[in-house]
């Protein structure tokens, strides 16, 4: 969507900040989720720890951004698509600071997988597969958001499926490995929790995707299927 | 977080010069301001002047004529051996002469007005109004003349037997010459009422008389009154128009086909001739403008009063 | 449901168009009203205005035999044929600067007075009770004024300056009056907006106030001096002569000092005056001498007041504040 | 939300107005007035809100040389009000207005509000009395005046005179009510009151107001209309106009944006 | 905290009903978890069924919620606790309307408990201690809302911990169960599942809390520890 | 946001202001403005901000019979303007206003201008030639005028009028700006041109300004002051006053509610 610039130019600035500082956020995420990935790849604790650490960040851009929003909506008065944005901004920084947990979750795992633990059979590869899924789909969500795309927010909606379905075939492949040895029952329960949590961040993304779908076209699509 | 109050030198340096010229200054302000005051007390010495003239040669009158004789006698003739002075003929003169002109003036003021105000289209208005206004222009005796000369000779071919110098003539006269002052002045408070009250009228399916009579004309009822108020003052007052063409022999009548002459009248009547300084019918004029005076100063302040009320209207 | 609402339409719509026919005609009535008024007031406006023609043509076919130009360079005289006007214009002219001098600085320095610096106090109220009563008070009043204090108060004689002091008490209102008005005129706003830059009074008076009200008291000050050209009543109770075959004493003069004074203490007559005093003979050709006067005085006091007129018109469309 | 059907009271049909110095104020305008719907005009200064809002009754026809072309079409009676043969007068009895300012005439409250049927001759004082409070009643001012029914209208408050106003228009039982601006010289407590009043009278009449508060036509109106230099550029459900409006101008215009 | 009315009556029942959607929504959702833990508790399949299919009222009132403030916005241009007010109403919706997804978690773990799986040794207590819980806090929370009542909502954020200690405890037992019988993994997976619900449950409910203290103080306490 | 130290420009120090006619329009008002920092002033009308305003360039004493009463303190030379030593004309130099109407004297552009200067008896051509094209710059107006200084100060558009009268008072240089609802007779267009200069103008000098449009106050303002019946309720950082004020009545004026 093209759009043209505001009377105020201080108001042109204030919402480029804002959606700066959303990008800003997506992409500290973005990194967040590579490092906790390679954290696991390389059994790397103090990346894990350096992930737990950074997640103040995200918390503290989520207040900020949520306070930048409250003073634009007091300041100018937003209307159809400004508003819109606003609120959704409102929104998608809710779905990042959730995606940040959810780093902040598979870090924990990464960290609680260093402990003395009965080691599953193989390297799970489903894991990285699932980080890569998860990774683009944040990337689309993010490109999606910058470019008001409504195109790419609807493939970004639909990709989540690939996502749904590697989590549930790490899931049965993580059940077969428990049932079979027992011993490494707590190992894939963490293995589990981190497949979740990838599993959420391409849900939020969804969330995002469908936002930015309300921003541009002032359409609420949240739990309908889209055609 | 504040810092301290420390005079910088840079601004003392600003400040001070401009004080040092701040006595020079103040006192060529104060210089000026007084010599304006003294040009606005002109008008209360006039005033003062006015008054003091017309009391001290009315004082020297009212010693050798009784109040009572001047209020009361039915016949003035200062300047006869034989000499009278009630001012009656004379007022009684004045008033007929105003009445006849305000019967002509307040009608045809009043229509006209609400006429251009209301019925006119903007061009007309725009063109009439200022010819309108420069009736009131036209000096008085130009008028007498007109009554004189013209009119009577047309009012004696409907009442044969009309005077040569008569009321009816000068005070129809003086009536139409007031029209324009009437119908001026009551078109300027028709358009002072603002266009949205009539905008409201119209908005209720008015008809324009409907707007015209029910809302605009008491909306601006006070400034018409004021508008007649001062038309009576302004006919008391007039003099020419009367001096020349309503005779100026002292005639207690109100039948305005006789000749009778007014206060004015006598006064100029009395001018034109050489009287001598400080007699009886020198002073008498003074004695006959102090009547005058009281009569259009009272008009004139009632006129006062109701204009002030309209002027808080809006 | 559907059915329902069909038929209700159509009875509202019945009573609805039966409605409008009587709304139709009762307008048809009222407005019956409007087309005789207007009748009316067109014929009150017609007959003020044919008044004017009429009084004007008058004057112009009565004194057209004196539409000559010896009729301005002759003296008055006895014989209606010969007399003209000489005297009387140069009079009224120089009648007319005295009341200039008079009343324009002081008229103007007054409005200036009250309108910028009076205070609000027993003073102020003095002098502006006093403005709006002399502005009603009848010119011969004036006239009485003058012959008590300038003629025998003052010893001034029946004068020029006599005169001329006489007319510019007689315009000082209006001058006054006009001033303000057009001081009013000038929105507080520009005022402040002067003094906020910090501008002293005088300073905003001089560049702002005067400046700004210059053509309203032109105004004033015109149609004030068209008055006193007309008026006759005070200069008759002056006792102004009214047979006047000389001229005063030339305000010039070829020799040093160049200026002199002597025609302000003369004798002298005005237009109006003569005119009056044409009137009142019995001859009939002496009114024609009047008809002729009569029509350039009005010429002159019209040409005046449509300056005046224009001016106004002309103000208020250049300033919108 | 209320998917109910719309009734149309009045519809502009390619309308067209020229003033009479030749300004051709509005071009080709198609319109609907939802009946019991309040509908507000928008539109940046001098886009043609008041004139389009006047052209409803006629007020035009006040100053010469003016031009209407097209209709305004009035149902259920199918009126054609801007032809030749219909009464200015007329239609002004059916469609009454409300001013910018607050007007109301240097009468009594009650003679204020009786204007309108006394102009229609009414005369029956009863009839007339029980009009009156009726209509100050759907003014929501009867509370506050019946006690002072005589008193000057310009006694008043500025909310309670453009009440008054209010009421002197509904007095009449007008089809539709046109407000211009109705609360712009209004402080936010009266404008308030005002506009509950607009949002109330909704249920008796059809009301078409211009605005130049974006805010205050999201606040009260059913559908609003953007206006841009004489030309309609959207009329939608109010609810969408603020949020999703259809057309980039009508964006650009609510969100502030350099059209 | 006691407020006074608008003077627009209009904008005062725009509020109120917005309040009352939220109340309303929450007490729908409070419902759904107490249908749900009594379909687990009863092995009820129809409830759980129905559980599911009322979460559709839960995504509706979180889009018509959405749309009042949106609307309250554009109308009312609200500020100071009016808008913190409606601001706040954007997030608490959003975390009802993710407790809603977790009751549908809850609802579809007891269904597929019902699939012939091996069963667990003992009924769970720790489960309905868990639903128990949560309900609290919903409770809580709602009631914290409904009067702006921040001396409760810090009792709410306090509270979570004992849902988190409880929800430790059943996962530990839950792996213990697994350890002991590889058999019992499917059924306590499952379980794992709906503990893990009602402790997001919990989560939800303190976010809510946050968004109180935000409306009725203007502090933003999310991500510090309340003092 | 930003914590950085604040310079107090100005403060009014227990300020009691009276009307001639007795009217207590301020009672004891203690308010600082801070050095480059924009103080707006809302409040609901009659509340006295207008009069607070104007007693920092004592425009008051034009008017017979009013009264101050307390201290306006400026810094960093500590003079109390409101005393009895202090020439009004000199604080009028050091302090401009802006009116509510742009105020034009009917004058040519480049004369408006210059006006401050050749009251203070500035003579030189050059001299105020550059402080005339340096104004016009500051108020942002000098591209559109440069080539029209010449003409009459009407014919520019209300915007642009206003933006004159901006520069009318910055080409003396004041230390402090006071501006009455700057922007109150202006279209919006023009109103976010007002604002988006005095927000740059901030950088020069001080400013304090009237507002009856919160959102205004809330756009261009550092710091509000909310004030009441004369009282100063509440003084605060912007952000806090709208979003969090601290005392009941500023959240009720600024929530519309019913005080
Ligand atoms: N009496 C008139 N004569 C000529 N042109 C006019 C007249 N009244 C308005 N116009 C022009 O018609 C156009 C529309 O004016 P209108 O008053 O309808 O605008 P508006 O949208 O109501 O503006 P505003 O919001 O300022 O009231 C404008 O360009 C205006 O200049
Ligand atoms: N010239 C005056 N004489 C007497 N009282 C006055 C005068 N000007 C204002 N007041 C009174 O002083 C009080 C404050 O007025 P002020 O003009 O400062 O209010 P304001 O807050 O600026 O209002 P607004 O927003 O309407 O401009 C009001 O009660 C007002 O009636
Ligand atoms: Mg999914
Ligand atoms: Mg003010
Ligand atoms: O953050 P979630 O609990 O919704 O996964």
């Amino acid at each position: 969507m093209e759009t043209n610039l505001h009377r105020s130019s201080q108001f042109n600035e204030e919402l480029e900040r804002l959606r700066d500082d959303v990008i800003h956020m997506g992409t500290l995420i973005e990194n967040q989720i590579k490092m906790a990935t390679q954290a696991y790849v390389h059994n790397d604790v103090s990346a894990a720890l350096q992930v737990l650490d950074n997640d103040n960040q995200v918390n503290d851009l989520e207040k900020a951004i949520d306070d930048e929003c409250i003073h634009i909506i007091v300041k100018r008065q937003p209307t159809a698509s400004d508003l819109r944005l606003i609120m959704s901004i409102g929104k998608i920084v809710t779905d990042l600071e959730r995606m940040g947990d959810e780093t902040k979750k598979i870090a924990k795992s990464v960290r609680n997988l260093q402990k003395p633990l009965h080691p599953l059979p193989a390297d799970m590869l489903g894991i990285r597969h699932l980080a890569d899924l998860a990774t683009k789909q944040l990337q689309g969500a993010l490109s999606t958001f910058a470019h008001l795309d409504t195109g790419e927010a609807r493939s970004v909606i639909l990709a989540d499926d690939a996502l749904d379905a590697e989590f549930k075939a790490t899931v049965r492949q993580l059940i077969t490995y428990m049932m079979e040895d027992p011993r490494t029952i707590s190992a894939a329960l963490e293995m589990m929790t981190m497949a979740r949590a990838f599993e959420r961040i391409g849900d939020h993304t969804t969330n995002i995707a469908e936002q930015v779908i309300y921003i541009a076209e002032g359409r609420d699509i949240r739990h309908t299927s889209i055609d | 977080m504040m810092i301290a109050p420390a005079i910088t030198p840079a601004s003392e340096l600003t400040i001070s010069p401009r004080l040092a010229k701040n006595v020079r200054r103040n006192f060529t302000e104060r210089v000026i301001e007084f010599i304006l005051m003294l040009a606005a007390l002109s008008a209360v010495a006039t005033t003062f002047a006015i008054v003091a003239i017309l009391l001290y040669e009315s004082l020297g009158f009212f010693k050798t004529v009784s109040v009572w004789e001047f209020f009361t006698a039915k016949e003035w003739t200062p300047l006869f051996e034989d000499a009278h002075y009630g001012i009656a003929p004379l007022v009684a003169g004045t008033l007929t002469t105003s009445a006849i002109a305000l019967l002509v003036a307040v009608p045809i003021g009043t229509i006209a007005a609400i006429y251009m105000s209301e019925f006119a289209s903007y061009k007309t208005r725009e063109i009439v109004k200022p010819i309108l206004e420069l009736l009131v222009g036209v000096p008085t005796v130009v008028f007498g003349y007109f009554a004189l000369l013209f009119v009577t000779p047309l009012l004696q071919k409907v009442i044969p037997d009309l005077q040569g110098f008569n009321m009816l003539g000068a005070g129809i006269v003086m009536g139409i010459m007031i029209v324009p002052y009437i119908a001026s002045v009551a078109e300027d408070a028709m358009r002072a009422v603002p266009m949205n009250m009539r905008e409201g009228s119209y908005a209720m399916g008015a008809t324009r008389f409907q707007t015209a009579i029910r809302v605009v004309t008491p909306a601006a009822i006070s400034g018409i009154v004021a508008a007649y108020i001062l038309a009576i003052s302004r006919a008391v007052g007039e003099t020419m128009v009367v001096a020349v063409a309503a005779g100026q022999q002292p005639n207690l009548t109100f039948n305005p086909m006789e000749s009778a002459a007014t206060i004015t009248a006598y006064i100029v009547q009395v001018a034109m001739g050489d009287l001598p300084h400080g007699s009886i019918g020198y002073q008498s004029i003074f004695a006959a403008g102090l009547v005058l005076m009281v009569m259009t100063l009272s008009f004139n302040i009632i006129g006062h009063i109701v204009r002030k009320k309209y002027r808080e209207q809006y | 449901m559907e059915n329902q609402n069909l038929t209700s339409t159509a009875t509202a719509n019945t009573s609805l168009m039966q409605n409008l026919q009587e709304v139709r005609d009762m307008i048809r009535r009222h407005k019956r009203k409007d087309i005789i008024f207007a009748s009316v007031g067109l014929l009150a406006l017609v007959l003020a205005l044919l008044t004017l023609l009429t009084l004007f043509s008058d004057l112009v076919i009565d004194g057209y035999p004196k539409f000559n130009p010896d009729f301005l360079t002759e003296f008055p005289s006895r014989r209606a044929a010969h007399a003209g006007i000489l005297s009387a214009w140069v009079g009224s002219l120089l009648v007319m600067l005295v009341t200039f001098l008079t009343a324009v600085p002081m008229g103007v320095a007054a409005g200036l007075y009250l309108e910028e610096y009076a205070p609000k106090n027993w003073l102020s109220d003095l002098i502006e009770i006093n403005v709006s009563n002399l502005a009603g008070v009848p010119s011969i009043v004036y006239g009485l004024l003058a012959l008590g204090l300038f003629v025998y108060g003052l010893d001034l004689g029946q004068s020029i300056l006599t005169a001329g002091l006489t007319l510019g008490l007689l315009i000082l209102p209006i001058v006054i009056v006009s001033t303000r008005e057009a001081i009013r005129a000038i929105p507080a706003s520009i005022r402040e907006a002067a003094y906020a830059v910090g501008a002293t009074k005088w300073q905003v008076v001089k560049d702002h106030v005067l400046k700004y009200s210059q053509g309203g008291i032109m105004t004033g000050v015109i149609i004030g001096m068209s008055r006193a050209l007309g008026e006759t009543a005070p200069i008759i109770t002056i006792g102004a002569l009214t047979f006047i075959a000389f001229l005063p004493p030339a305000p010039i003069s070829t020799t040093a000092p160049f200026i002199n004074f002597e025609w302000l203490s003369s004798g002298f007559t005005v237009l109006p005056i003569q005119m009056f005093n044409w009137l009142s003979r019995p001859d009939h050709a002496f009114q024609v001498n009047a008809a002729a006067t009569g029509a350039i005085i009005i010429l002159v006091t019209l040409l005046m007041n449509g300056v005046a007129i224009w001016l106004r018109y002309k103000i208020r469309k250049n300033i919108k504040w | 939300m209320d998917q109910v059907s719309h009734v149309t009271k009045a519809e502009s049909r390619n309308l067209n107005f020229y003033y009479s110095n030749g300004a051709h104020a509005l071009k080709g305008i198609n319109m609907p007035l939802y009946e019991n719907k309040i509908t507000a005009l928008i539109g940046p200064s001098g886009c043609g809100k008041s004139t389009f809002l006047r052209c409803f009754n006629r007020m035009h026809d006040l100053y010469p040389g003016n031009r209407y072309d097209g209709q305004i079409v009035m149902h259920p009676d199918n009126t054609n009000i801007l032809a030749d043969g219909v009464d200015p007068i007329e239609v002004r009895m059916r469609i009454s207005m409300v001013f910018q300012k607050p007007n109301p005439f240097p009468k009594s409250i009650y003679e204020n509000v009786a204007y309108g049927l006394r102009v229609r001759g009414g005369k029956n004082k009863k009839v007339i009395d029980d009009k009156v409070e009726q209509a100050l009643r759907g003014a929501a001012l009867w509370d506050e005046v019946k006690d002072r029914l005589n008193d000057l209208a310009f006694n008043l408050s500025g909310g309670q005179q453009q009440r008054l106003c209010i009421a002197r228009a509904l007095a009449t039982d007008p089809e539709i009510m046109l407000f211009d601006e109705p609360t712009s010289a209004l402080d936010p407590i009266a404008t308030a009151s005002i506009e509950e009043l607009m949002t109330e009278l909704r249920n008796k009449l059809t009301i078409l107001v211009v605005t130049h508060n974006m805010q205050q036509a999201a606040r009260v109106s059913d559908y609003t209309a953007y206006m841009y230099l004489g030309d309609l550029v959207e009329f939608s459900k109010t609810d969408d106009i603020f949020i999703k409006p259809k057309d980039k101008r009508t964006e650009d215009y609510i969100t502030g944006r350099i059209g």
